[in-house]
């Protein structure tokens, strides 16, 4: 297993929205070899308080040595995140779990909502430029137009066409993805890529599941370490017990996964 | 670094275990010590503790099973493992590759399941120590934890002691009114050593939701935020016994381990800050090769209970 | 904001003694409350609990009595306080005229030091009820702490309920293998609500000095640290009891108040958290009135116990 | 009592050493009514680790409206605080504790040592502005010239008479700020007014006792409130029994402590 903890430098910081924020850090090791799905375990603050890091998917990889994380402030972590400067250091554990199973002869479609999209945009790109011939199509969602646009452009400018959809309409399809994905009468044969809140993963993988299409999502769940050790990050498995989701996941075969219909 | 740490001398004993430093990892919070590969020179630890083993597999409880508090955490992870049995077959090889002296912690709801999984662990190569959990409430005598009665301690204690070949450590719950009772009647049981504290019991609330944040209710407080009442704890139990005492406690750095050991600790636990800082326990061994080096300890162990109370 | 609150109602009963909202302050922490004129308003709050009053002045522990710790602090202060007698004749008449429910916090080594403290307060206007601290050891039986040992809590307990005029609140030790044993025996020894917790015993050292950093050695843990272990208490003893509970340990903001109060508490102190928000108290009381305007309620009093266990 | 709980700006923010910071606060309440020997109670970072205020000395007053701490990064709360930057808001509690009692009507001589000088900045300009046909003179000293240059300047500024000693003879004297004060052979009747550290005001004091000078020190204690609502910051006194170091003082006459003599 090759893992690091690394005082990795930021070397930009943007804002995409009033609470959404990429980082960009510097570190080669990681970059190299992170795969779509893998996230990071981010210190961040200098004190006991907030205790714990805080898992990113890594959401882009860039010449071997740069990686982005994306994310909203929601909390205390995520609004110290976003009030560092270029310059500074994070302490970043990673890259941590297992990504998502690529195949790249089949018809391919992403599905994201909310920060859900960070990691598919490592996923397309990847997709992308391994397999130029055949790209995936993107579905995405969000509340509304500020925060789904920038996001919207970073897969446009990888080449991929993107099927966008908010709550309020403001750009794309008025409502949500698994409306548009359904619209899109994918052939049999298909596979989703899917990262998003837990009622939208469990929408799609129920349309897959009435499709035959095959569904990988990533789950997020509480964690103290990312690493196997706490075994606080499980999710209830179709076969009974529990899968860890930092090693046996974070993404899975939605049919493997145990899923809580509220 | 590494030919500092040869100079100096940081052993200890712990009954008829020689630890080449103080320095273990706490159970639950190291794995099964591969996870850390990556991050940590195991060789270099003095020993690791595995996740809390049963005599049967187990799944834990259900979702949520950790949430973060102030400078610390909750867990309830309902001591999720593998079962004797495959520890010994599928964890116990890597770990012996490894050369790590290995201590097992031990967990049941009976008597007879402790004495059990001592026994299957007897000539397991490897098994440097047993490390008793008695913070597991005794399914028999109506869910009292057998930690919080000084009779049942001393039960455990006997029955662990009466099929094991290697030193038993007793693992004491803080959550009793006076812990040196406890840690009086495991010694005079026959337990080698007790290591100390395991977690408060807490709870944390989602006011939005108005559900607890654990699915289990209520849960173990670790990390920084129970150091204190650790180290007291330490401090009158050091005075209490003559078996070597082992802290555990919110320890994340070098600074806090010589306070442990001041204290009266001959070894001490790194648990929690494993999860921050993968390689805390490393680096506290560095740390304490630098300090001995620094203040021209002729050993570490001179250190051990050299608290100066005014 | 003085208008919202009005409107709604927040008022809770602590036996006889009717408050206007749940929010107190915690005794030691809030001096003898002149000292927060500048930052509240004290009429506003629910009422303010004082520094433990004994028979005789007391000077208090040398110092260092203070030490930051992870999340909290340790305090060794040692009950300085000015006695009873001075603190009726110099402490109660700005209480009197600032028109705040005055809980008056005593302690003794003695049963008979608690009655006569007791009878001198008794009819003295503004105290609107007494909190009995029985953390304090009992001189008379080696100084096992009042408050470890159901019995003793209990003989306490009667004495002042004996002399007192005014409803009587039992202050548990959280330092106890079970609380609530402790709770029902007070409960049948006539108080008329607990408040818990107390400060958790704690200590800590200076690696450098090798001297613990409190002149006393040990002292009392305090602040957000210790609120997981505050909560679940205030949880278990809720259930236990049926007199009203106050709910004690790490309460900063409304968030944690609403926590305190789903776990079972009818009313709240807040105390560490005054030192760092000198208006945390009169914030709280702001903050839910918020709550139950924003949530529609009839009144604070349906979210007490509401926690809802899956 | 007048105190106040304030979020107040930064508006500068200058390193006088590579641990020396002195940051201005824009606080009207607070500047109005400071008086010299006073101090603030600030919080030092966003969590709740480090959980307490950190106390410090006013150290100037300006234009009614800004004030000045000075001070070393000793532990967490100061690199802390040296880590801000201009235009953050910072919760100061204050002006708290009773100052410097002043006497016009004789020779007034400031000692300090180490970061003990801040509060004798605010004191000499003080003195300087109510009194300009007396002016004090200031006996400062630090470890090396770097931390008392910048200081001895200050009070050069507002026309007060200098006397440093550095522990390394890098300016001015080349030993302790007693022996300077030794030489400066004051008449009787003059009065001292000290802050630095334990062993430093204790030889002042007791010089100060020997030559019949009065002598108000300025004491520094662990304290958890600034307020008089922990007892917690007391100092041993000669009657007997302790004075609360942030209400009784910060600043004692020393006749009236009871010292320590290590
Ligand atoms: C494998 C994995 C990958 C993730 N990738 C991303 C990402 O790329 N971008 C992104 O914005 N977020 C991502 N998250 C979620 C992110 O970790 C949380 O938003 C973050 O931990 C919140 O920290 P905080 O201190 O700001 O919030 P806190 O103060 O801890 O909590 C604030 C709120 O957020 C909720 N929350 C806290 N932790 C989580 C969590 N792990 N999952 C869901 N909700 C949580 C809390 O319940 C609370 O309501 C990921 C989570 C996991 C497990
Ligand atoms: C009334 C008063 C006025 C003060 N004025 C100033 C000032 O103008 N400039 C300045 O630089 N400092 C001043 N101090 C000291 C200042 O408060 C401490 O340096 C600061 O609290 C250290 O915080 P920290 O988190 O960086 O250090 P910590 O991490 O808390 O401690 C680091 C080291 O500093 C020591 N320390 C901590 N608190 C104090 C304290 N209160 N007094 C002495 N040593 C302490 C600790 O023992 C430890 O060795 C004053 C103190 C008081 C009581
Ligand atoms: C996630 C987690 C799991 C734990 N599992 C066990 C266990 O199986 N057996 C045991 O004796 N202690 C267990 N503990 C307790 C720790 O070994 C240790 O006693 C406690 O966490 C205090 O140390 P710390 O503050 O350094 O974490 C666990 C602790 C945590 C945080
Ligand atoms: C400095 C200090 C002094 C205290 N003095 C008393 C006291 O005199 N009597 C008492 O019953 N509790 C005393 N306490 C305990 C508090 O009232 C409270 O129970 C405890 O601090 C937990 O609450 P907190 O975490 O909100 O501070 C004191 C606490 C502190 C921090
Ligand atoms: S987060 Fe700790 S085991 Fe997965
Ligand atoms: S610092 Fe709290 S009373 Fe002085």
């Amino acid at each position: 297993m090759s893992q690091f903890q690394k005082k990795t430098q930021i070397t930009r910081l943007e804002r995409l929205g009033s609470d959404i924020i990429r980082i960009t850090l510097d570190s080669p090791e990681i970059s190299k070899i992170a795969t779509p799905g893998q996230f990071v375990m981010v210190r961040t603050g200098k004190g006991k308080d907030p205790l714990l890091r805080r898992p990113f998917s890594i959401s882009q990889v860039s010449n071997g040595r740069y990686f982005q994380i994306l994310f909203k402030v929601v909390g205390r972590g995520t609004a110290l995140l976003a009030h560092c400067r270029e310059g500074e250091y994070l302490s970043v554990l990673g890259p941590l779990g297992s990504g998502f199973q690529i195949d790249y002869t089949t018809i391919n479609c992403l599905v994201g909502g909310g920060m859900g999209i960070a990691p598919l945009l490592f996923l397309g790109k990847w997709m992308s430029r391994k397999c130029p011939d055949n790209l995936p199509l993107v579905v995405i969602g969000a509340r509304t137009e500020g925060e789904l646009e920038p996001l919207v452009k970073d897969f446009q400018e990888i080449g991929l066409s993107v099927y966008p959809a908010t709550d309020d309409g403001s750009l794309g399809h008025h409502g949500f993805v698994i409306d548009v994905l359904k619209n899109l009468n994918l052939d049999a044969g298909s596979k989703t890529y899917v990262c998003g809140p837990y009622p939208m993963m469990l929408a799609v993988h129920l349309f897959c599941k009435e499709k035959g299409f095959s569904c990988q999502v990533s789950m997020e769940t509480s964690m103290a370490c990312g690493m196997g050790a706490c075994l606080g990050c499980i999710v209830p498995v179709e076969r009974g017990g529990y899968a860890h989701s930092c090693f046996d996941g974070p993404v899975f075969d939605a049919e493997e996964l145990l899923w809580e219909v509220k | 670094m590494g030919s500092k740490i040869k100079e100096v001398d940081l052993g200890v004993s712990i009954g008829s275990l020689r630890l080449k430093n103080p320095v273990m990892t706490a159970s639950g919070t190291f794995g099964y010590a591969r996870e850390f590969e990556p991050y940590v020179n195991l060789h270099r630890l003095g020993a690791v503790v595995v996740k809390g083993i049963s005599l049967e597999p187990r799944a834990g409880n259900p979702p949520p099973r950790i949430v973060e508090t102030s400078c610390g955490m909750l867990n309830a992870i309902g001591l999720e493992n593998v079962g004797v049995n495959r520890f010994i077959s599928e964890k116990m090889e890597y770990l012996q590759v490894v050369n790590v002296p290995v201590v097992v912690n031990i967990l049941g709801d009976t008597l007879e399941e402790y004495r059990e999984i001592a026994e299957r662990l007897a000539d397991v190569k490897g098994v440097a120590a047993i490390e008793v959990n008695i913070s597991c409430p005794n399914v028999k005598k109506g869910g009292v934890a057998f930690g919080t009665v000084p009779a049942m301690a001393a039960a455990v204690t006997a029955a662990v002691k009466q099929k094991s070949t290697v030193p038993v450590i007793v693992k004491l719950s803080p959550n009793v009114t006076d812990i040196t009772l406890i840690a009086r009647a495991v010694e005079d049981a026959g337990a080698d050593s007790v290591s100390l504290i395991n977690t408060l019991i807490g709870m944390a609330i989602d006011h939005r939701t108005r559900k607890p944040r654990l699915a289990n209710v209520i849960g173990g407080l670790s990390g920084p935020a129970i150091k204190p009442v650790a180290l007291r704890m330490v401090y009158q139990v050091a005075q209490a016994v003559s078996i070597p005492v082992i802290g555990i406690g919110g320890i994340e750095t070098v600074e806090d381990v010589l306070e442990f050991m001041l204290a009266g600790a001959t070894a001490i636990q790194i648990g929690t800050a494993n999860f921050i800082n993968p390689r805390a326990s490393e680096e506290a061994v560095e740390g304490l090769a630098k300090y001995v080096a620094e203040q021209k300890l002729g050993s570490i162990r001179e250190i051990i209970g050299a608290v100066v109370i005014p």
